[in-house]
């Protein structure tokens, strides 16, 4: 039609695409409930990210995962004093308070969290670790081979092994070595990995990404056919599959942005608040990018969905309602079963994955961290002092929100699978709602 | 527009009208139904140029009517060309046409002027091009000073006058009015009576909808005709009437003394039927409408008669619906 | 006379904010039938909503049938019918189950409610359709239901908010008749808002003219019409030529296409004009005095009020070849 | 004449400006209308009936309305409930009604430990009303949702509020009739079918006084807590229904609301081991208060009074939102 000017038909396309995806934007701001539903959304998001300042500002309460820290017999120095010196632990008659020259009674705090993990990260299938930090293995009165209890010839060590069918560590190790970790160090490291997790699987990609498009979406055709709206802009030259597209665009030049808006406020608030040495945690950016990526994609996935199902029948939105049980039961499953097969037919599935390969770019060593916090200086899967689970503190939530690669491919191969997938069902569910409502009646 | 088409032989290869010979609007043997209800039965008309009044009682079709011109509705039957060129699924004829829907929503949280620039930027202008075409229509339909307010608080006038300037904004060949002075006080209706008549001089199809005769009378002499969904008439209102032959036109006179006149009016052959409904009124009745119109005057100036009304109670379009539906009722 | 006042209000007014709705308005309605008149936004809603109790006037009292509209809303709103302007009806309902319930609503009996709904669709002429869905009602039936609805029973007052919207010429007819009945067969009050000015006159007696919630004019029609005197004449064939020459014979002539309005100048006026045409030959089809209509009034009085109506000439300021160059050719324009 | 007309007190309405405005106006052929209109033949026959029968009083009315929801179910011609709606409704019962199904199956089969599994019981009766999958995740919510979704925005929409507040009715009998109605019918899935798993007990295993006494104690605490999820969903959808004009907005909202932020809470727990959030969520303030009061497994941290009193707030800030809108809403369509 245009071909004046030196017009391409990409200008006026651009200038037809701008001017609805405009159009769809004033509507969207004019509207109440567009706030209302980004405001709550944003007010779910805070509340969330309140628990986690909290929980970063409490000191997690330090457990002697070692016991040694306690004084059985009752003669002022407590039990790991009197082991490293080789006194009886429950004769208070027998303490290093009758050397010569006397020694005097070390604070019970010296023996609690003394033997903190040294284990570093290294992608070995099998290594040895662990320094024991406090001498209660290396100084003890134990005799040799006891103290190589894992058989490895070094005495008061650990040796991981890396178990590809389960993808996770096990610890062999030798007694009191790493018995006693820090229970502070580790539950704020896990509860913050535990969060960002969390939040990006549950919080943006669940909650956000189906409810805000279940109310924004649904109407950016509907709405306008029940109003009789859609009168003046299917009489203009435009193809109906345009305003479906067009119309999304503008969805997503309000929703895209809002998510960049509250991703990056939660990566800045974790990045500051978050545990570690350093001021930022630069690394963690990688973590909620990937959130990003996935929370885009879904509201885009999403919102083409119900937008076709806005489309297809008056009552569209109820069949919505079905498809975000599903969806929220493929979500709890792809946290607990990431490789079932019945992810692949879900929105949600896919963009999960795209987190976890983030966080498996960014935290190499998340099966060895939650290794970690399984083993607990032993007390945890090994019933080695008082028996009996006690992970260390942060590991449950951390289980939880972590799960592996359920593709069985690389994070990257993942990533792009998942992107590609994403957009495929996106343009698909686009171009069915174009099919329909181009043979729509308009009455 | 005719060279762009010839030159790439697209009128050849699919065998279309050239444009410049095609119809405006052309309906061949078109018929919509709703289920079991039948909204339009096989009609078949062709326009072009002027202001064309669709006329019909509600539910006559005129709403669908519009709406299978404008793609909106499939026809079950028929052919439905726009330009030449069916519009269903296929939005290109819709460059040269503005429709003004009956719809009375609208998009109220936009000002007059948003609304109608927006919709130009559909026609593919750019975002100048569009404000300076809204400025040019909301001016020409009257709405230069308040279209800068949200349409939410329009009254039904200016909603009707704004939608007809989104209509108007890309200076379209066919303009299609669906009721458009419904619900408007009396100084709205005239505006927009003004307007659809200006945009008749300048050259435009018009095709516009009412149901009420006195209205479309007042605007245009080109009618068709719709009733339950079949054609009844097409063409000049007067036509119409005379064609009707075997229904003899009535004229109604009053004077002071009607049996005087009518004996000069019985020297006219074409008169073929008095009537005395009262001493100083005369009914004749003929079936040559135009030549006793044309004769009339000077019989009576003539013999000094007293003539104070002259009254032709059936060539309105009340009188021709009536004739025209009355077989089917 | 107060005594037959059915509506009586005293210095009413209504606000919202700055906004005034209403604005010191002292109106009597007598028995029978009443016009409201007024552009859209005169404050004809809001004066219903307030003599019907729906909302609080901010000063002044009024009352309706004897009840004061401030305290009595529930005993007025039993004794009068509501036919709002808009669509009121639940489209999914047949229609005598619709009307039958507003009886309900009402507090009669479901039976009492059903055979009075019975009744009221035949009266206003819905015998046959009434077990059918509203939806598949014409705008035409549907004002007919909602008709129904406010005289299921049988109320003092009908308040009818632009009875006759939308609706053909039959239909049309059928609902002013029906408004009629109910005064005349009745002896009801009728209060309707019409923009269609033939409508109001058909059926009402007296007009009440609101302009931005101040009252412009109230009383008879007959009274506040204008009695000038004009000759309106549809000329078919040489009309220009016929214009040329009544304007060469001294004759104020307004023309409208095939229309003209000519000025009564003593006896012979219509003895100038045959001649003129005669002269001419121009076909004269209608010549009749021209009788102002209420249409007329409600211009000459919103006139008053500075509302001017645009004419032909005021939109050819430009001329239309000039407006048309900036229009691409693409578009249908006629091009540079 | 024109100078006693009172529209004509300052300028005189000349006969130019009488001309003028004439002009621009309609043909003024009214008269030729006039006379033509006998001549199409329109026959208006119409025989005016009086009425003089005697209105109820207010009750009479509120029974009218209350009426007119409820029987719309069942019933053509009072309110017209979509199709979906009463198929959902009809789902729903009959998916409520697993309980009573085994009941009776294991009742004729005579299998004493499978019929422990299914028979009347304090954990049984809870999950009933209160259990989560898949009851009160896709069962009751979605009710309530397609009951409340239409119930005050369509009047709004339709614009039948005018039938009601043109009519001797006052808003809170209008609010109070639909809060009802929506809430019996609700009752008649929810409670209904816990009765008649109550019942069908009693009958099947043909139990003596002496469990009856027993378990009737329970029995009642479970219908209160069942009338508090009712009255809670109701109060919450009604709210959204009187903010909103469309017919979906608060069905999708109430869901929102009550996935939501059990989903929410769902999270800050999985974290932060936390339950304190789950007040903020109706369903489990509700669940935790029936957990109490029924004597099953608390899986609450906080004190129930807690939920309780989140449970009241909850009903309370609806009600006041919806008293609000609805003393405000415009006798108009929107």
């Amino acid at each position: 039609m245009d071909k004046k000017r030196g017009e391409t038909i990409w200008t006026s396309l651009d200038r037809k695409a701008t001017a609805i995806a405009e159009f769809t934007m004033r509507q969207y701001r004019t509207r109440l409930s567009t706030w209302v539903v980004l405001g709550v959304g944003f007010l779910a998001i805070s509340v969330v990210l309140l628990f986690y300042i909290d929980a970063m500002n409490t000191e997690i309460e330090a457990i002697d995962n070692d016991g040694d820290s306690l004084d059985w017999d009752g003669d002022g120095y407590v039990n790991g004093q009197e082991y490293k010196y080789g006194t009886d632990l429950n004769d208070p008659a027998s303490h290093p308070g009758l050397f010569d020259p006397p020694i005097d009674p070390e604070p019970a705090s010296m023996y609690i969290n003394e033997d903190d993990y040294d284990w570093d990260y290294s992608d070995g299938s099998r290594l040895e670790v662990g320094i024991d930090d406090d001498g209660d293995c290396n100084n003890s009165s134990l005799p040799e081979s006891l103290k190589d209890d894992n058989n490895d010839g070094t005495p008061c060590n650990i040796v991981l092994e890396y178990d590809s069918l389960s993808g996770s560590y096990f610890v062999y190790a030798d007694p009191y070595v790493d018995e006693d970790p820090d229970e502070d160090r580790y539950g704020k490291e896990a509860q913050h990995r535990a969060f960002i997790l969390g939040v990006g699987k549950l919080g943006f990609v669940f909650l956000l990404s189906i409810f805000v498009p279940l109310f924004l979406a649904t109407g950016l055709i509907r709405d306008e056919m029940t109003s009789g709206t859609m009168q003046y802009m299917t009489a203009k030259p435009i193809a109906r599959g345009e305003i479906f597209l067009y119309r999304m665009l503008g969805y997503l030049a309000i929703v895209w942005p809002y998510l960049l808006v509250v991703c990056s406020l939660l990566a800045i608030v974790s990045g500051f608040m978050g545990p570690g040495d350093q001021i930022f945690r630069f690394k963690d950016l990688g973590v909620w990018f990937s959130i990003l990526i996935a929370a885009l994609l879904a509201t885009l996935v999403y919102g083409m969905l119900f937008a076709f199902l806005g489309v297809l029948w008056k009552y569209g939105i109820i069949l919505a309602l079905p498809i975000a049980a599903w969806e929220l039961g493929m979500a709890l499953l792809s946290m607990t079963v990431p490789e079932s097969t019945f992810l692949r037919m879900s929105i949600v599935g896919w963009s999960m994955s795209i987190i976890d390969s983030g966080a498996y770019l960014v935290w190499p060593d998340m099966a060895l961290f939650t290794q970690k916090g399984a083993w607990a200086g032993g007390t945890g899967d090994a019933s080695f002092f008082f028996g009996g689970g006690n992970e260390l503190p942060g590991y449950r939530a951390l289980e939880w929100a972590q799960s592996d690669l359920g593709l069985g491919l690389g994070p990257y191969a993942t990533t792009v699978l998942s992107v590609v997938v994403l957009f495929c069902q996106a343009v698909f569910f686009w171009f069915i709602g174009q099919l329909i409502f181009k043979s729509k009646e308009i009455v | 527009m005719i060279p762009d088409l010839a030159q790439e032989g697209k009128a050849q290869q699919q065998a279309w009208v050239p444009e410049a010979q095609a119809p405006v609007v052309m309906l061949n043997n078109v018929g919509k139904t709703y289920g079991r209800y039948q909204a339009l039965g096989g009609i078949s008309l062709a326009l072009s140029g002027g202001v064309t009044g669709i006329l019909g009682l509600n539910g006559a079709g005129k709403s669908t009517l519009f709406k299978l011109l404008m793609g909106k509705l499939q026809p079950t039957q028929g052919e439905v060309r726009l330009f030449g060129t069916n519009p269903w699924k296929n939005p290109a004829p819709y460059a040269r046409v503005g429709y003004v829907p009956e719809n009375e929503n609208m998009h109220d949280w936009m000002t007059a002027h948003e609304f109608v620039s927006t919709f130009a930027r559909l026609h593919g202008l750019t975002r100048d091009e569009a404000k300076k075409e809204a400025n040019r229509v909301l001016e020409f339909v009257g709405l230069s000073d308040v279209m800068h307010k949200k349409i939410g608080r329009y009254s039904k006038g200016m909603r009707q006058r704004a939608k007809i300037a989104h209509a108007l904004v890309n200076d379209p060949d066919l303009i299609i009015l669906d009721e458009p002075l419904q619900g408007c006080d009396p100084l709205a209706r005239t505006t927009i009576m003004n307007v659809i008549r200006e945009l008749g001089r300048m050259g435009r199809t018009v095709l516009l909808s009412s149901h009420i005769l006195s209205e479309i009378e007042r605007i245009t002499e080109q009618i068709v005709i719709l009733h339950q969904g079949r054609l009844l008439a097409i063409g000049n209102l007067h036509a119409i009437r005379e064609q009707l032959d075997n229904i003899p036109h009535t004229i109604e006179i009053e004077c002071k003394d009607a049996k005087a006149l009518a004996k000069d009016v019985l020297s006219l052959d074409m008169v073929h039927g008095l009537q005395f409904p009262s001493s100083s009124k005369l009914k004749v009745f003929t079936h040559h409408l135009g030549e006793f119109h044309k004769r009339l005057p000077k019989i009576i100036v003539d013999n000094e008669h007293d003539v104070m009304v002259i009254n032709n109670p059936d060539d309105d379009l009340q009188s021709i619906l009536g004739y025209l539906t009355g077989g089917f009722r | 006379m107060s005594n037959d006042l059915i509506i009586k209000t005293d210095g009413l007014t209504k606000s919202y904010g700055p906004h005034v709705a209403l604005d010191n308005l002292s109106i009597g309605v007598q028995h029978g039938a009443t016009g409201l008149l007024g552009p859209n936004g005169a404050g004809k809603s809001t004066f219903f909503k307030t003599i019907l109790g729906l909302i609080q006037a901010t000063s002044g009292e009024g009352t309706v049938l004897g009840h004061d509209i401030r305290t009595e809303g529930l005993a007025i709103r039993s004794k009068i019918g509501y036919m709002p302007e808009y669509d009121a009806l639940d489209d999914n309902m047949d229609a005598i189950h619709q009307v039958r319930y507003s009886g309900e609503l009402l507090g009669m009996n479901p039976v009492v409610a059903m055979s009075r709904a019975h009744t009221a669709m035949e009266y206003v002429g819905l015998g046959e359709l009434r077990y059918r869905p509203i939806s598949s009602f014409s705008t035409g039936m549907k004002q007919a239901t909602k008709l129904a609805c406010s005289i299921i029973h049988d109320p003092q007052l009908i308040i009818a908010d632009e009875p006759s919207n939308g609706l053909d010429a039959e239909s049309r007819q059928a609902m002013l008749t029906t408004l009629s009945n109910m005064v005349h067969a009745g002896n009801r009050s009728v209060l309707m808002a019409s923009h269609l000015m033939d409508d109001v006159e058909q059926v009402c007696k007296n007009i009440v003219l609101l302009h931005k919630g101040k009252l412009a004019a109230q009383g008879r029609i007959e009274d506040l019409k204008a009695i000038d005197r004009e000759i309106e004449i549809h000329v078919w064939g040489m009309a220009s030529e016929l214009e040329a020459a009544l304007g060469k014979d001294g004759l104020e002539v307004r023309r409208e296409g095939r229309m003209m309005r000519i000025r009564h100048e003593g006896e012979r006026t219509t003895h100038r004009i045959l001649k003129c045409a005669a002269e001419t030959g121009a076909q004269i089809r209608r010549m009749h005095e021209y009788e102002a209509s209420l249409e007329d009034l409600f211009i000459v009085i919103m006139e008053r009020f500075g509302y001017g109506v645009k004419s032909s000439e005021d939109l050819l300021a430009s001329p239309a070849e000039a407006r048309k160059v900036d229009a691409p050719e693409s578009m249908g324009g006629s091009g540079a | 004449m024109t100078e006693e007309s009172p529209i004509d007190v300052s300028t005189p309405v000349t006969g130019q400006g009488r001309m003028d405005a004439a002009w621009g106006s309609e043909t003024g052929d009214h008269a030729a209308v006039a006379q033509s209109v006998p001549q199409t033949g329109q026959v208006f026959e119409q025989v005016y009936v009086p009425w003089e029968g005697a209105l109820n009083p207010r009750w009479m009315r509120n029974w009218a309305i209350f009426r007119h929801h409820v029987l719309g179910i069942v019933r053509k011609g009072h309110r017209p409930w979509g199709v979906p709606t009463k198929l959902v409704l009809i789902f729903v019962l009959i998916a409520s009604m697993t309980d009573v199904a085994l009941t009776l199956l294991f009742a004729v089969i005579g299998e004493p430990s499978l019929y422990e599994l299914w028979g009347v019981g304090r954990n049984n009766l809870y999950a009933h009303i209160l259990g989560f999958f898949p009851r009160n995740m896709l069962f009751y919510p979605l009710v309530a949702a397609l009951l409340v979704g239409g119930v005050i925005s369509e009047d709004r929409s339709n614009g039948t509020s005018a039938l009601y507040f043109s009519r001797p009715i006052n808003r809170f009998d209008y609010v109070g009739m639909k809060y009802l109605a929506v809430a019996t019918i609700q009752s008649f899935i929810i409670i209904g079918t816990l009765f008649l798993y109550y019942f069908v007990d009693i009958l099947a295993m043909g139990r003596g006084w002496a469990w009856i006494l027993d378990t009737f104690p329970m029995f009642l605490t479970t219908v209160f807590c069942a009338a508090l999820l009712i009255i809670t969903y109701t109060s919450i959808g009604l709210a959204l229904s009187s903010v909103s004009r469309g017919k979906f907005f608060p069905g999708i909202a109430l869901l929102a609301v009550l996935l939501g932020t059990k989903t929410l809470a769902a999270i800050v727990e999985g974290l932060f081991e936390r339950s304190i959030l789950y007040l903020i969520s109706p369903y489990d303030s509700v669940a935790h208060v029936g957990q109490s009061l029924i004597g099953t497994n608390v899986i609450y941290e906080h004190p129930w009074i807690w939920s309780l009193a989140s449970v009241i707030t909850i009903n309370a800030i609806s009600l006041y939102v919806l008293s609000v809108r609805v003393s405000s809403m415009e006798v108009t369509r929107e």
